[in-house]
């Protein structure tokens, strides 16, 4: 596929670096992308890869290094100019103009930068029909975005990004929120820019999701580069294993038939959700029984997040939660968390500008001041750190110990299920085993019953006595740990 | 003694001031919401508690109390009249909602005036002080009205600071304020939350709208001017910061006695605006707001 | 695309237009053309309020005495939120729509200024009960031809600062034997001539002004001006406020400033201006035109009487002279015999009227303050009162005088 | 915006001026003197749903375009017997450099931070007008030694035919490629700039186009007052009456905004024996078509159309 591939890259980045305030999101970035190739910048969530696509379009000024295009720097220039001399980005969110139609929407991104451009050029209607055609809109170019299908509205956004026929094109996250026959159908239409020369950059989280189309791929961790290089080299290289899959993996699942309970403490029954047209969540069932650990595996997008906030009674759904014969139905989040289903979501949600000590003690607030008292004294045992970290602010904290602090305050609430979504996101190798043996010690000496979301394998196996696969908001799996490597394990790099 | 007498005299106007701005900074912090019927419900505050010792012959205290109670129901009400019903549409885009809500509470706040102004009309109605007299503070004649004022809103302020950083239902707030997600997780009702800081709100919104009936008289008129200077020095001291409202307030008040006693009374709220406008072009967040 | 656009606004229009002929349908029928009268008034403010009702109290006298020449008066009113936007279209409505034959409008001199140019552009003769600005009468007498149709129906600035002057003089000078004074009023048309007025006349009575304190009208914290006033220890403050009342008035007590106030204080002619300022007006001394217990003329005391049996209080100043102008119109119409422009600006110019503030006549064509009331004894002086005890008790002139001055103890007058 | 020469709301709109036009000859004065401030009014709102509907900027002093546009105006009549229609041109050009100055920087902040300059800058200019009253009139108004006209019927006509050439400039302008580029930028300025727009760029020009309009219209409204005051065309109640006449009539659809205004004046007045409550009544029910139907007159009717 390189052969297409022309000697000298249209785009080259030289140390790209981009801190926000004390924190560095990338970290002296490199790399070179081609005309008529395809270059996929991979990494979890958090490692920085968006920043750096940002960086390059110029929507974030970048702290120090070199973007040039075509020999020249831009690196630093506003959007706007960037994009005037060939960029073209296709975002993963838009907000289209919904009173016009498709085909005006389309028109806009072919408008020059000026401001007595009063009446539309016949030439650009001409150009923007071509371009819908070009897309697949087509047959709905005159419709109204509200109407359309959400395939159709990323379709607006591919057009649009082309349609000034730029000689680099940054797409986020191509295939999100697609079902998988839309998914080849756009893999179709990118390569379908390759071919036509473009540098084409993929910005997604893991390899797989895009291996079959990037010629080369660049995967990231916590700002920095780890390495370059085909697809399958990518996938085959050690640290970013690690990084995805971690070490080896050990499982210690207890049998299903080890929990007594005859009916599941929690289950989720067909539930849907979606987000404006975006199917979230299709026909989703999952139980959980008293006491039981189960991890629900899913890359980023999958639904994962979407599912615990259903559980927590954040989004409105159709399908049935039911906790210990109760319907969740209408009931507040609050009351849900308060009535012992607690959820640690991703964003962590801590009080930054309040101690360790006050985030601790609101999570206890439910209790009695004697009860609260031995809950916190049992939590600091497991998380020593925080009892030495009690009277600094949240916020000063490492993003360990922020992870560490939020745990323990839903665990100050006595939680009967304890919801863990994404614990460790963007933590250090160091952190995760901290994390590991407090949950190994939770499964050990606590009635606890835990729901945890990850797409690190390696976390979520050892502490699971099952494991469910979220894909494309759908369960496509489900099983003993030991079996999850064997069966589903490759699409998780 | 010129010195002493703009120390004096501006502690006591700073120190309404801070209190009129605390109870409009802490609804932003916690909600979100720039209640711009501040006023309103200030003035509301003042004629109720003028209508109870005059119309139906209350003691003063009796009628300071009317006007508190009045103003926190009104504040209740505006809560769920005005603003929950906005926060809860489906209709209003989000990025929108802050709009819907400014200007909805304007209304609402120009509703309530034109009800005062139509029962009782807009003549300044002064409130029965509950302290009368003059004390002399080294040759500074000040009326005891002006201590009672001062004294009453440092209380009420080191109460609500006690109330926020000192009590189970405080922290509760203040957490909310800072995360209002991370309450609902932890169990909390952010409803109740909302009616608990409206209800504060409301009492403090009262006590100084009383106070200032006490201390220099209100109409209806003094409707807008006291939303916008409420308005003006919480924007100076950051948006939901009530340490930098607290701080502005004083600054404000200061500024004010200062320019009408050193330059003239009809300049009076010109150096605090410009004030104003310099800090929102250097340091847009205010003094100690957060971006 | 917007077919709901021509329903709705043909949907208020065409509410519009039939609420306004179920207007006229509504208004009370005469046998001959009744006399329209327009009153646009501050119906919310405390000098404004008593206008409307003044003016129907006196259409209402006319008419249960058979009218003019058979022909009722009928009042029409107008809230104009003390606004001049508003005044300026309640003044097209009442010309253009309600076909008024004159207008007695407002006592801010704001307004009435923006609304003498309408008077001259619709050419219908207006009276002013309150307005104080000599810019009124200045306009008539620099283009005559003009602005012919404003009558100004109270004193203006320049003959309140002489009234203001004539009673300290007797009261202050004479009887006290005060020396200084600082004025003190706030910044506004009508008190421009005021000011002038005062630092004219003040230094001749014998009252050095030692400070003159201008401030806005939007003025609530008044303490650094007393302040600054003590600073200065004159005898006496001499006042021109109008706008604000009873917030320098309650605060001058709750600071106990030793030195009392003299001067006009518009709001203090109001009855409920004791009750709005807890008491704290005793002391105060203002111009008046009228009181409740002043007989200026025999027709003082049964209009302030009757108003007060009408609407509950007595009238303020601007009620008087309301009161008064329904009347002068009223004989101008059968004196000029036709409810024409012109004819009605010749008949009100020949005006001698005895009314409750006193012998009514304008100034002339050739005089400084044309269409002016004419100022003097005989005429109109004007009084001082002060509130003593909740009461607004008369001291000056010593013809009409109820009772002598009473100041709070924590007045100081000095020079006894 | 060639098809809108084709479209319904062509039609329908010239059929409504065309009728407008003609109610001089059997309608009161005092209904023309009410249109006739409605439709200042409507341009008011219209130069502001500019701003915030495409721009995407809430301007919360729509007032200090206006009041320093009707106040130039104003002064310069005032001070110099200059004629009327070099002073409205002259108070125009004011406003559009005072709307420069306030945007330049004022656009840098974001969120809240821009419609809390804007308010500022109402404040200020309401003190200064207080402050410099010698020259402005002061506290209750500037008087105006010339006047448009004084014949109902043709203050009505200026009026209408203003708002008339303005709705269809600020309409035009709204649907065409500019205006597009405008509505993108404001609704997601991130990608905007990413398709090659100068966001700040064509909110500037946004602005001043508002600001032009705004002040012309003030310059109009006091010409044909024959007063100027804070009360009228700057104080922040009146802004809110173009906010709300704007929300009123429905967000970004302009024409809407002008509907609105001419609503909320024709009801004032309509509620006018209600007496002292009109305002209220007025308020109550903006407040609940807000609460209840955000989308105002015009923006539901769009917003069903762009769903069919």
């Amino acid at each position: 596929m390189n052969s297409t591939a022309t000697t000298t890259p249209v785009l080259e980045v030289r140390g790209l670096t981009k801190r926000f305030g004390g924190l560095t999101a990338v970290k002296n970035l490199s790399f070179d992308v081609h005309g008529g190739e395809i270059f996929g910048l991979i990494g979890p969530n958090g490692s920085g890869k968006s920043t750096a696509m940002k960086a390059i379009m110029g929507i974030e000024r970048p702290t120090a290094g070199t973007v040039r295009f075509e020999g020249h720097d831009v690196a630093g220039q506003p959007a706007h100019k960037i994009a005037r001399q060939g960029f073209g980005m296709v975002f993963q969110h838009s907000r289209p103009l919904n009173r016009q139609t498709v085909l005006e929407n389309i028109m806009v991104a072919l408008l020059p930068d000026s401001l007595f451009m009063l009446f539309p050029d016949k030439a650009l209607t001409e150009r923007a029909k071509w371009i819908a055609d070009r897309v697949g809109l087509g047959s709905v170019m005159h419709r109204r975005p509200p109407t359309l299908p959400f395939a159709d509205l990323r379709r607006l956004e591919l057009a649009k990004a082309i349609a000034r026929d730029p000689k680099v094109v940054l797409v986020d996250e191509p295939f999100a929120g697609l079902t998988l026959a839309e998914v080849a159908t756009f893999s179709e239409l990118i390569r379908s820019f390759r071919d036509e020369g473009r540098a084409v950059m993929l910005v997604d989280h893991n390899v797989k999701s895009v291996a079959a189309l990037v010629d080369r791929v660049l995967a990231m961790y916590l700002g920095e580069e780890i390495v370059t290089g085909r697809a399958d080299e990518v996938m085959r290289n050690e640290t970013v294993r690690r990084v995805y899959l971690g070490g080896a993996i050990e499982t210690s699942a207890r049998p299903e038939s080890n929990f007594a309970d005859k009916v599941p403490l929690l289950q989720v029954e067909n539930i849907s959700v979606h987000y404006g047209k975006a199917q979230a969540l299709e026909n989703v069932s999952i139980h959980v029984h008293q006491g039981e650990f189960v991890s629900v595996v899913g890359l980023n997008g999958a639904g994962k997040t979407t599912l615990f906030n259903t559980i927590s009674g954040f989004l409105p759904y159709s399908g049935e939660i039911i906790r210990g014969g109760e319907k969740l139905r209408g009931i507040s989040p609050a009351h849900i968390a308060k009535s012992g289903i607690v959820q640690c979501p991703e964003t962590r949600e801590l009080f930054g500008e309040m101690t360790v000590r006050e985030n601790l003690d609101l999570g206890g607030q439910h209790l009695e001041p004697a009860e609260q008292a031995k809950q916190l004294e049992w939590l600091f045992e497991l998380f020593p750190i925080l009892k030495q970290r009690q009277g600094q602010m949240a916020q000063t904290l490492s993003g360990g110990e922020q992870q560490m602090l939020a745990i323990g305050r839903s665990l100050m609430m006595k939680p009967k299920i304890l919801i863990l979504d994404e614990p460790t996101l963007g933590l250090a190798p160091v952190i995760l085993e901290q994390l590991s043996k407090a949950l190994e010690k939770l499964r050990q000496t606590t009635p606890i019953t835990v729901l945890l979301g990850e797409q690190n394998v390696t976390f979520a196996l050892p502490h699971a006595d099952r494991v469910y696969v979220l894909e494309h908001a759908r369960i496509v799996w489900e099983g003993d740990p030991g079996r999850f490597a064997a069966e589903a394990g490759e699409g998780y790099l | 003694m010129l010195g002493l007498q703009i120390l004096i005299d501006g502690f006591a106007i700073s120190a309404l001031y801070a209190l009129g701005a605390t109870g409009f900074t802490l609804i932003f912090g916690v909600s979100g919401v720039l209640n711009l019927s501040h006023g309103a419900i200030m003035v509301l505050a003042a004629v109720a508690a003028w209508a109870a010792a005059s119309v139906f012959h209350l003691d003063s205290y009796s009628g300071a109390l009317v006007g508190i109670v009045i103003a926190a129901l009104c504040s209740i009400a505006t809560y769920f009249a005005v603003v929950q019903p906005i926060q809860r549409s489906n209709k209003i885009p989000n990025e929108e909602k802050e709009i819907f809500v400014l200007t909805a509470t304007l209304l609402w706040g120009i509703m309530i005036q034109e009800l005062i102004a139509y029962f009782f009309t807009n003549n300044a109605k002064t409130v029965l002080p509950i302290v009368e007299g003059v004390v002399n503070i080294v040759g500074v004649r000040t009326p005891k009205n002006e201590i009672f004022t001062a004294v009453v809103c440092c209380l009420v302020i080191g109460l609500l600071w006690f109330l926020v950083n000192r009590t189970r239902t405080g922290k509760v707030v203040l957490a909310a304020s800072m995360n209002p997600r991370g309450v609902t997780i932890l169990g909390f009702e952010l409803t109740n939350i909302y009616i608990i800081v409206w209800a504060i709100y409301g009492v403090l919104a009262g006590i100084a709208g009383v106070l200032l009936g006490m201390f220099l008289g209100v109409s209806s008129y003094s409707v807008g001017p006291l939303t916008a200077s409420a308005f003006s020095i919480v924007v100076l001291g950051g948006l939901g910061s009530v340490s930098g409202s607290l701080i502005a307030a004083f600054v404000v008040g200061y500024l004010e006695t200062f320019t009408a006693y050193m330059i003239s009374p009809a300049y009076r709220t010109i150096p605090a605006l410009l004030l104003l406008v310099i800090v929102m072009y250097i340091r847009p967040q205010g003094l100690l707001g957060r971006r | 695309m917007a077919h709901n656009t021509s329903p709705r606004a043909a949907w208020s229009l065409s509410v519009l237009l039939g609420a306004t002929a179920l207007g006229l349908a509504m208004s009370p029928a005469f046998a001959a053309d009744p006399i329209k009268i327009g009153v646009i008034a501050e119906a919310q403010a405390i000098a404004g309020a008593s206008i409307p009702q003044a003016a129907q109290m006196a259409a209402e006298e006319i008419n249960a005495k058979g009218g003019i020449d058979g022909r009722k008066v009928e009042i029409v009113t107008y809230d104009n939120h003390s606004s001049s936007a508003d005044s300026v279209r309640a003044f097209q409505r009442a010309v253009n729509e309600d076909k008024v034959n004159a207008v007695i409008a407002s006592y801010i001199s704001e307004v009435v200024l923006a609304l003498e140019p309408w008077a001259s552009r619709l050419k219908t003769p207006m009276i002013t009960p309150g307005a104080a600005s000599n810019e009124i009468t200045r306009a008539v007498h620099d283009n005559y031809d003009k602005n012919k149709y404003t009558f100004h129906g109270y004193l203006t600035s320049a003959a309140l600062a002489l009234s203001v002057c004539d009673a300290a003089k007797e009261l202050l000078v004479d009887g006290k034997k005060m020396k200084s004074a600082v004025i003190m009023s706030e910044d506004a048309a009508w008190t421009k001539p005021l000011d002038i007025g005062y630092e004219e006349c003040l230094p001749k009575i014998g009252l050095k002004v030692l400070d003159h304190i201008r401030f806005s009208p939007d003025t609530t914290d008044f303490t650094p001006i007393f302040n600054k006033i003590e600073a200065a220890k004159p005898d006496v403050i001499i006042t021109g406020i109008s706008h604000v009342g009873v917030q320098p008035t309650v605060q001058w007590k709750n600071q106990q400033v030793p030195i009392p106030m003299l001067g006009i204080s518009s709001q203090a002619t109001n009855s409920t201006f004791g009750k709005d300022t807890n008491d704290a007006s005793n002391g105060v001394l203002y111009q008046g035109v009228s009181g409740p217990d002043v007989p200026v003329t025999p027709k003082s005391l049964p209009f302030a009487e009757g108003f007060k049996k009408k609407f509950g209080n007595y009238p303020s100043y601007a009620g008087y002279t309301a009161y008064d102008e329904v009347y002068m119109i009223a004989d101008a119409v059968k004196r000029a015999g036709s409810t024409d422009a012109d004819k009605m600006v010749d008949a009100l110019e020949k005006t001698d009227w005895e009314g409750t503030i006193g012998r009514v006549q304008f100034y002339g064509k050739e005089d400084k303050f044309t269409h002016g009331l004419k100022y003097g004894k005989g005429l109109i002086t004007g009084l001082m009162l002060q509130w003593q005890d909740g009461k607004q008790v008369s001291v000056w002139p010593k013809e009409v005088a109820k009772g002598t001055l009473k100041f709070p103890s924590f007045i100081k007058v000095t020079s006894n | 915006m060639i098809g809108f020469f084709k479209s319904r709301l062509f039609w329908i709109s010239l059929t409504i001026v065309i009728v407008a036009s003609t109610l001089p000859w059997y309608v009161s004065g005092y209904i023309l003197g009410l249109l006739t401030v409605a439709y200042y009014f409507g341009v008011f709102a219209m130069a502001w749903d500019l701003l915030f509907g495409f721009a995407g900027e809430v301007n919360f002093g729509p007032t200090f375009l206006i009041g320093v546009g009707a106040y130039t105006a104003g002064i310069i009549n005032n001070q110099f017997g200059i004629s009327v229609s070099m002073c409205i041109v002259i108070g125009a050009l004011a406003s559009v450099v005072a709307g420069f100055v306030l945007a330049l920087p004022a656009l840098r902040v974001r969120g809240p931070y821009f419609g809390l300059t804007t308010l500022v800058a109402v404040l200020i200019l309401q003190n200064f007008i207080v402050v410099f009253a010698d020259l402005t009139g002061g506290e209750i108004g500037l008087t105006i030694p010339d006047v448009l006209s004084i014949d109902a019927g043709v203050n009505y006509w200026i009026a209408l035919g203003f708002m008339t050439i303005s709705a269809a400039i600020l309409y035009g302008l709204s649907q065409s490629p500019v205006g597009l580029v405008l509505q993108a930028s404001g609704q997601d300025p991130v990608q905007a700039g990413a398709l090659g727009f100068n966001i700040v760029k064509h909110k500037l020009a946004a602005f001043i186009v508002s600001a032009f309009f705004s002040g012309l219209s003030g310059a109009l409204l006091v010409f044909y007052f024959g007063t100027a005051s804070v009360g009228t065309v700057v104080d922040i109640a009146v802004g809110v009456q173009v906010i709300v006449a704007a929300v009123l009539g429905g967000r970004r659809t302009v024409l809407g905004a002008a509907l609105g205004a001419i609503f909320l004046i024709v009801a004032g007045e309509f509620l006018r024996p209600t007496g002292e409550l009109a305002t209220f009544i007025v308020s109550a029910v903006a407040l609940v078509v807000i609460l209840f139907f955000p989308g105002g007159f015009l923006g539901s009717v769009l917003s069903r159309e762009a769903r069919q």
